[in-house]
């Protein structure tokens, strides 16, 4: 199958054994730790479970989404995953260009019939783990550090103060962004003056910069909760918990539609309902009575009984439902 | 006489040789990569064909590396135009930020109209945008003195985070409609248009193109090039002759930031259509290189980002067909910059064993 | 006495230039050598070749009998040579105490001695009467200073050769007294010394032999006491040479430049000019004799746009230019020879016709629209080096590439040719051999016919005697004396030029 | 009154301890290449190589030894920007941006080589761990601010008199700068231009080595792919702030340092300005404190950024 493609075979490759399937990271690569390695893992799964061959272009930047999507697809991928919210842009074009692939978009909406828009309800996972962190605290004060300002970094930052707020009317939530998802250093100087404010878990959504706020977290003994993978194995004693988000499963099943020809462009939504949102519990650091309370709420969100804030203007209306 | 303008103008004894030894450092170059490839397990050739017929064996391949050649032109014109007055403007980053903020802004806020004048419009509020950012440093330094490195390293962080500011979720540019944090897309009318057919290319890399033999002409055939030249290379000679120091080294970082702008701009108007943060990749900084191989003459400025735009887009079909990630591709740039950087100095030792001035520098 | 220094069938090649051609020297135990020879026959580099700086492409040195080869100037310091060079080879942010000892520090534990040193340098130039501030700033203090300071350099590191490469290029006729005091007391302790210059009367006066070069060959060895100095010329030049230009007669006519009181810091922010007041009229050679550091630089800064003034009036042809800008200076009139053509007068990595339009950028015919004619300017170009007699092989070719005489002839036909009304020049026969010293007076005498103002400012007090209608004497920014032509002898200056009457 | 007693908490003065220090060891670094006339404009690169390697080191063999493979890292990187721009006399900024350039991508290369299934972000290793300053640490203040850091914090600090010391009280300072103002003069002297640069230039390397180090492990305790983002260029800016000299570098980087940590507190602190806006504090002050300070051009090194060519 490493046959130069010509540049107007944008249809399937010549006659391939497996299908393959692909996907573009973002700017992060491989080796985040996060989503981009969760949905490299859903296609290694999928490898396994239907024989497919995977396939991956990383992207140094912006302006190379267009191409790695385009050379994917004209290279006969049956499925072409991009990945990250930034990517969907590219995807739309490469959708357009090639009607005849199927692609995935992870974070964001891409409306072609030809794309299926990957959508997690993080505002439900962070709900739980404000929850958890209010419950646990001790000092009634918690933290919050984002990477950049994002509408994703605030959707997990509106589902954690309400769930904050839910367990606990009075507690404090310190909110700070580091502007970047790549510098550690920055993130533990973010984190610092939050624990010194009295905050005794602080919530990370900030890629590597996360990394030096559950450093932080390390060297003050405190709690830290991870993001998007579990991160305990990081610090055992003070990664509390982490909010889980399974990009593999999203992935796995958008091959599995390609596989058995039943894809369908669209928005697929998960969230704790779908098993693709929850929290981790590795390490025990959560007393079994929190782990209790959180399980009731994921209860209520998965029976609607409680709707996670996903925006600032969400958190505004919102008010802790009483039990 | 004719004989004479073309030899002095395009093919004097100094760009040839340079060329020749540009072109053998890119062959070192590759030598070296050869090995670290066969190190790594890749099979070399192989994956140096995949480079070349990605770069150049597709419509859409070729297409790519001329839209990624574009900013790299614009950004090598500006570095080099400052570096001409003397000036080392490595705010160029920041410079093309704001242009793109600006042009991503008349972008979306006018609406539909003649397309030929937004995108003039938008155009030139990047080169203002861009032109202020250079302005700025050239200012302070003709004012109070401010070393011009510092300022545009603090005025480069200042743009990223204006522009990271502006389509935050409480930022005024923040298109409100999608969960991406960007800008709203600009209209139609101010999209700069495709020139090939299942390609992004635009017109941009004419324009570019355009600029640089502009740039080319101001440097080298124009009264104010003249005088950045004189003020750049002995100031104090050029200020004996009635050349003010001081405006040439706000106007020339005003210029530069301008080219950057005009970069920024056409990135915007060109291939993203919206404004997000960090939309260049360190095109500012790349851009130091590209100018600097390319002797800061505009027309070797052309010739080595092509070469940049080459390993760009080359780089893509070098992953997809043998796994040579994008880490390998810095890499492999960092060689050909180290090569070209060393074989030029070499051949101007080879050929002028000794040429110094009175404290024994040659610049 | 037997030859302390050999130097045999030398050869030194720059790209273009073959700078020695097969030069054989011998320099006795003792003696006061003289090297002559016009710009760029390659004096300097037969001497710095000798002190290990360049590398000799054939050849062989001996050095008290024995064949050496240096790696760099190390070794040659290392054999007792010790080399003044024709531009001073200091650090000027440097204290002087740091570059005399720069390369032979001594040190206590990590750290460097610089007491000890400091005893060392205050005894020898207290043995050779040098008198030296050990902790200014080189960049602060006289050349005359630099001077004594290199000399220093040479004494600390116990040089028995010592190569002297136009040291007296810009000292003062005192300063230039007291260097030939301390050359004499040298001699006498047994050192031997080399001395380069374009002044033929040094040489007679001081030196034991001569050795012309011309053009990188080996023209003539011969004993001091047995040649003349008008000889010494025509060897030097291949021609015979006027030493006294014409002083044409010329009307002097309307007032063209005229200062009163005016008052300006220097670089370092303190007073330079104090209320000094001057005019020149047209076709008037008007000389300012000081001794350097008195104010002149900072004068023709202010004469010609560089720097501000605090208080006072200067006027153009009745024009008002106080504090204009230098391009509102060239354009009122003024033409000026700056004093440093390395840094003021010449852009060095710009080609020869780069140069001469610097200035003329914006008139025409060069400048078309936005655009430069360089067609035109070559032509132009070629041109004034064919009527300036600048030696190139072309106008393409770098300045920096120039021997130092032609640069400065290319600097003063580029001035001259603004035809100005006023012409300040400043030091224009720095480091000028004879045949090119004349050639510049006869172009300034050319201007005073044409009836130019000129201000000639010069270190140079003979330049100054022959060549001013008037002479006034700065000094510590002030005009202490005035004389006409022919009213005063040289040590009256001179002891103006120290502080006047009462000294 | 709450809200200030938090801005200006002790804390903040510690921060600002940390976060200038690796800034500062780069502007050392900067010091010590552009004294001898060398424009280092690569320290950033070679900072993230000297990270790495820490952190390499530090996996096999401990931290100190870790410690010790970064800080030769960067020393080595020098070595390059040294053999590049003294030896073959290419642009300065050419052969630094070279090294930038592979910074980013030959720790990328290596990482899974050495780590299975590791990509970007290497396992976490040993650190070296902060300390207690006996006596010092028990004063009030004084001791919360600097009586427990890390280290090489100590190390940096110390680092600025040494180098000032080294740069102007020295036999090799004195050379080291002569050949940075007036390389010809002293070259006049016997002294070895080239030598003294590739001391100067190595010497630069090898702090910007430890400033990197310091990141991987001892501030951290991973090494990840942009983590020193921007704190080379910064140090650079820093240096030339403080006149190329090692302590108003100082000065230069805890302003710096002190700008950030107080925007981190007053984020925390829930003071109502958007993030980014906060986050540019740190170098809008820089260009304030610039106008303000600055009468008159800073001068470099007179021979800085050009090659020296021998006879
Ligand atoms: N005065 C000029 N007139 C016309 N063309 C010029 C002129 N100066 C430079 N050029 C153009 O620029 C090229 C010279 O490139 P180069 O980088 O050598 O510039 P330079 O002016 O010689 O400065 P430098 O020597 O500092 O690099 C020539 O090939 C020519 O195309
Ligand atoms: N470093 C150099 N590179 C190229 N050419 C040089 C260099 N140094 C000297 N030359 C050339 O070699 C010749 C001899 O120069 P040199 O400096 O020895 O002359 P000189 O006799 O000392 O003249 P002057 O009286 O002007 O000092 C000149 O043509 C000069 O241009
Ligand atoms: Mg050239
Ligand atoms: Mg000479």
């Amino acid at each position: 199958n490493k046959s130069v493609p010509e540049e107007a075979a944008a249809a399937p490759a010549p006659v391939a054994e497996k299908l393959v399937m692909a996907m573009v990271t973002n700017q992060s690569g491989l080796g985040d730790q996060s989503f981009n390695d969760a949905a490299w893992e859903g296609l290694g799964q999928a490898e396994i479970k239907y024989g497919i061959e995977r396939k991956v272009l990383e992207s140094r930047e912006q302006a190379q989404y267009v191409p790695n999507l385009s050379t994917l697809a004209e290279q006969g991928a049956s499925l072409v995953v991009g990945v990250g919210f930034m990517i969907k842009d590219a995807v739309a074009e490469a959708a357009e260009m090639y009607p005849d692939t199927y692609f995935g978009m992870v974070d964001g909406s891409v409306d072609q019939p030809n794309v299926a828009s990957i959508h997690f309800r993080e505002n439900e996972g962070a709900f739980l783990v404000g929850a958890i962190a209010a419950k646990v605290s001790k000092t009634g004060t918690i933290g919050f550090v984002g990477g950049m300002s994002t509408p994703v970094t605030n959707r997990f930052e509106a589902g954690y103060r309400a769930g904050a707020m839910t367990a606990n009317p009075d507690i404090e939530v310190l909110i700070s962004y580091a502007g970047t998802f790549a510098d550690a250093a920055k993130g533990e100087e973010m984190a610092n003056p939050q624990y010194d404010q009295g905050a005794d878990v602080i919530f990370q959504v900030a890629g590597q910069t996360g990394l030096g706020v559950i450093n932080a977290a390390k060297k003050k003994g405190l709690y830290v909760i991870g993001v998007d993978r579990d991160q305990n194995y990081l610090a055992p004693e003070n990664v509390l918990s982490s909010m889980i988000k399974r990009v593999d499963i999203a992935v796995l099943n958008a091959v599995g539609m390609v596989v058995d020809g039943t894809f369908k462009g669209g928005d697929y939504f998960y969230g704790i309902k779908e098993g693709a949102i929850d929290f981790a519990t590795s390490g025990d650091l959560i007393p079994a009575d929190v782990i209790e309370y959180a399980n009731m709420l994921k209860g209520k969100i998965v029976a609607g009984d409680i709707t996670a804030p996903a925006t600032y203007e969400e958190l505004e209306k919102f008010s802790p439902p009483t039990m | 006489m004719k004989k004479n303008f073309l030899y002095s103008t395009f093919i004097d004894n100094d760009s040839v040789f340079a060329f020749i030894k540009a072109i053998l450092g890119v062959f070192f170059a590759f030598f070296v990569v050869y090995f670290i490839l066969l190190a790594t397990g890749y099979k070399p050739l192989p994956v140096f064909a995949a480079l070349f017929k990605g770069a150049f064996g597709s419509r859409r391949g070729f297409g790519e590396t001329l839209l990624s050649t574009t900013p790299l032109l614009l950004g090598g014109l500006g570095f080099a135009v400052a570096y001409r007055c003397g000036l080392f403007n490595i705010g160029l980053e920041g410079q093309i930020t704001m242009g793109g903020i600006a042009a991503a802004f008349f972008g979306f806020i006018i609406p539909e109209i003649n397309p030929v004048i937004h995108v003039f419009i938008c155009i030139i509020a990047g080169i203002v945008a861009g032109g202020i950012w250079g302005f700025i440093p050239g200012y302070l330094k003709a004012k109070f003195g401010v070393h011009e490195v510092i300022s545009v390293i603090m005025l480069n962080h200042i743009a990223f985070k204006i522009a990271a500011y502006l389509v935050s979720m409480q930022g005024p540019m923040k298109d409100k409609l999608d969960d991406m944090p960007a800008s709203p897309f600009i209209s139609d009318s101010a999209k700069i248009i495709r020139i090939m057919d299942r390609t992004r290319l635009h017109w941009g890399i004419f324009l570019a193109v355009g600029v640089a033999v502009l740039i080319w002409l101001l440097l080298f055939r124009m009264r104010l090039g003249y005088k950045i030249r004189a003020v750049g290379k002995n100031p104090f000679a050029a200020e004996a002759s009635g050349i003010s120091i001081k405006k040439h080294i706000v106007l020339t970082l005003a210029i530069s930031g301008a080219l950057g702008g005009l970069a920024g701009a056409v990135e915007i108007l060109g291939v993203h259509y919206r404004l997000f943060a960090a939309f260049s990749p360190g095109y500012g900084f790349d851009a130091i290189a590209v100018a600097l191989l390319g002797m800061v003459n505009p027309l070797g400025i052309i010739a080595s980002a092509f070469l940049f735009g080459i390993l760009r887009s080359g780089s893509v079909f070098m992953q997809a067909m043998y796994g040579v990630n994008k880490d390998m591709v810095s890499v492999i740039t960092a060689i050909i910059v180290l090569f070209m950087g060393m074989s030029v100095p070499i051949g101007i030792m080879l050929k002028n064993r000794i040429k110094r001035n009175s404290n024994g520098t040659v610049d | 006495m037997a030859a302390i220094v050999k130097m045999q069938n030398i050869v030194k090649r720059f790209p273009g230039v073959l700078a020695n051609d097969d030069i054989s020297i011998e320099v006795e135990e003792g003696e006061i050598l003289c090297l002559l020879g016009e710009n760029g026959a390659g004096k300097s580099t037969l001497m710095n070749i000798l002190y290990g700086l360049y590398h000799y492409d054939k050849g062989e040195i001996f050095i008290k009998g024995e064949k050496t080869t240096f790696s760099g100037p190390g070794d040659a310091i290392d054999k007792g040579i010790g080399m003044v060079h024709q531009h001073f080879m200091l650090v000027p942010v440097f204290t002087v105490l740091e570059n005399l000892i720069l390369g032979s520090e001594k040190v206590k534990g990590l750290s460097l001695d610089l007491n000890s040193s400091k005893k060392e340098l205050e005894a020898i130039s207290d043995k050779y009467g040098l008198e030296i501030q050990l902790d200014a700033q080189v960049s602060d203090i006289s050349v005359g200073m630099q001077q004594r300071v290199e000399i220093l350099k040479l004494l600390y590191r116990g040089a028995d050769i010592m190569i002297f490469d136009e040291p007296t290029a810009i000292l003062t006729p005192q300063e230039i007294e007291e260097l030939y005091k301390v050359m004499q007391s040298l001699r006498l302790l047994g050192k031997t010394i080399i001395f380069i210059t374009h002044k033929l009367k040094e040489v007679k006066e001081i030196s034991d032999r001569v050795i012309v070069l011309r053009d990188g060959k080996l023209i003539e060895t011969i004993d001091t006491e047995s040649t003349s100095i008008r000889e010494l010329a025509r060897m030097m030049v291949g021609r015979e040479v006027l030493f006294r230009t014409e002083k044409p007669e010329v009307e002097t006519g309307r007032e063209i430049l005229n200062v009163k009181n005016i008052s300006a810091l220097n670089k370092r922010g303190l007073p330079a000019l104090k209320g000094l007041s001057l005019n020149v009229h047209e076709g008037e050679i008007v000389g300012i004799a000081g001794v350097d550091g008195n104010g002149q630089t900072e004068l023709v800064e202010v004469l010609t746009g560089l720097r501000k003034i605090s208080s006072g009036i200067i006027t153009i042809d009745g024009k008002d230019m106080v504090n204009k800008s230098s391009g509102q200076f060239l354009d009122a009139g003024t033409a000026h020879i700056p004093e440093d053509r390395l840094l003021r007068g010449l852009i060095l990595d710009f080609p020869i016709y780069e140069n001469l339009l610097l200035g003329f950028e914006d008139k025409a015919p060069f400048a078309k629209g936005l655009f430069l004619d360089f067609n035109k300017v070559r032509s132009w170009a070629e041109e004034l080096v064919k009527n300036f007699n600048i030696k190139t092989p072309g106008v393409n070719v770098n300045a920096g590439t120039m021997s130092g005489g032609n640069q400065q002839k290319a600097v003063l036909a580029r001035e001259f040719q603004r035809n100005p009304k006023v012409l300040i020049a400043s030091q224009p026969t720095r480091g000028l051999d004879v045949g090119a010293i004349e050639f510049v007076h006869e172009r300034i005498m050319d201007a005073k016919k044409e009836h130019k103002a000129i201000l000639l400012v010069s270190l140079e007090l003979s330049e100054i005697m022959n060549l001013s209608d008037r002479i006034l004497v700065i000094y510590e920014g002030e005009i202490v004396a005035e004389f006409n032509y022919g009213e005063v002898t040289e040590t009256e200056i001179g002891l103006m030029m120290a502080g006047g009457e009462d000294k | 009154m709450e809200l200030l007693i938090k801005l200006f908490s002790i804390t903040v003065f510690a921060s600002t301890l940390r976060i200038a220090t690796p800034v500062i060891l780069a502007s050392l670094g900067g010091c010590m290449s552009e004294r001898s006339g060398v424009i280092n404009i690569g320290l950033e690169g070679m900072m993230l190589m000297g990270a790495f390697s820490a952190v390499v080191g530090s996996w096999f063999f401990g931290a100190w030894t870790g410690l010790l493979l970064g800080v030769l890292t960067g020393g080595l990187m020098g070595l390059l920007h040294a053999f590049m721009s003294v030896t073959l006399k290419a642009n300065q900024i050419i052969s630094a941006t070279a090294i930038n350039i592979m910074a980013v991508g030959l720790p990328n290369i290596l990482i899974p080589v050495i780590w299975e299934n590791h990509y970007g972000i290497s396992p976490t290793v040993p650190v070296i761990a902060d300390i207690n300053l006996p006596l010092i640490s028990s004063i009030p203040i004084i001791g919360d601010i600097i009586g427990h850091q890390n280290p090489i914090v100590y190390i940096a600090l110390l680092l600025v008199p040494l180098i000032s010391f080294l740069l102007f009280k020295t036999k090799l300072g004195l050379r080291i700068r002569a050949v940075g103002e007036h390389p010809l003069a002293a070259d006049t002297l016997g002294i070895n231009v080239y030598r003294m640069r590739y001391i100067a230039v190595t010497i630069s390397g090898l702090l910007a080595g430890l400033g990197g180090a310091f990141l991987s492990i001892a501030y951290q305790s991973q090494f990840s792919s942009a983590m020193t983002a921007g704190r080379g260029f910064i140090g650079l800016a820093a240096m030339i702030f403080g006149r190329w000299s090692p302590k108003g570098a100082l000065l230069a980087c805890l302003l710096f340092g002190f700008a950030d940590a107080f925007q981190a507190s007053a984020q925390s602190a829930g003071v109502p300005i958007p993030p980014e806006i906060m986050l540019s504090f740190p170098y809008v002050l820089t260009l304030v404190a610039l106008v303000g300070l600055f009468g008159k051009i800073a001068l470099s090194p007179a021979a800085n950024g050009k090659p020296y060519y021998k006879g």
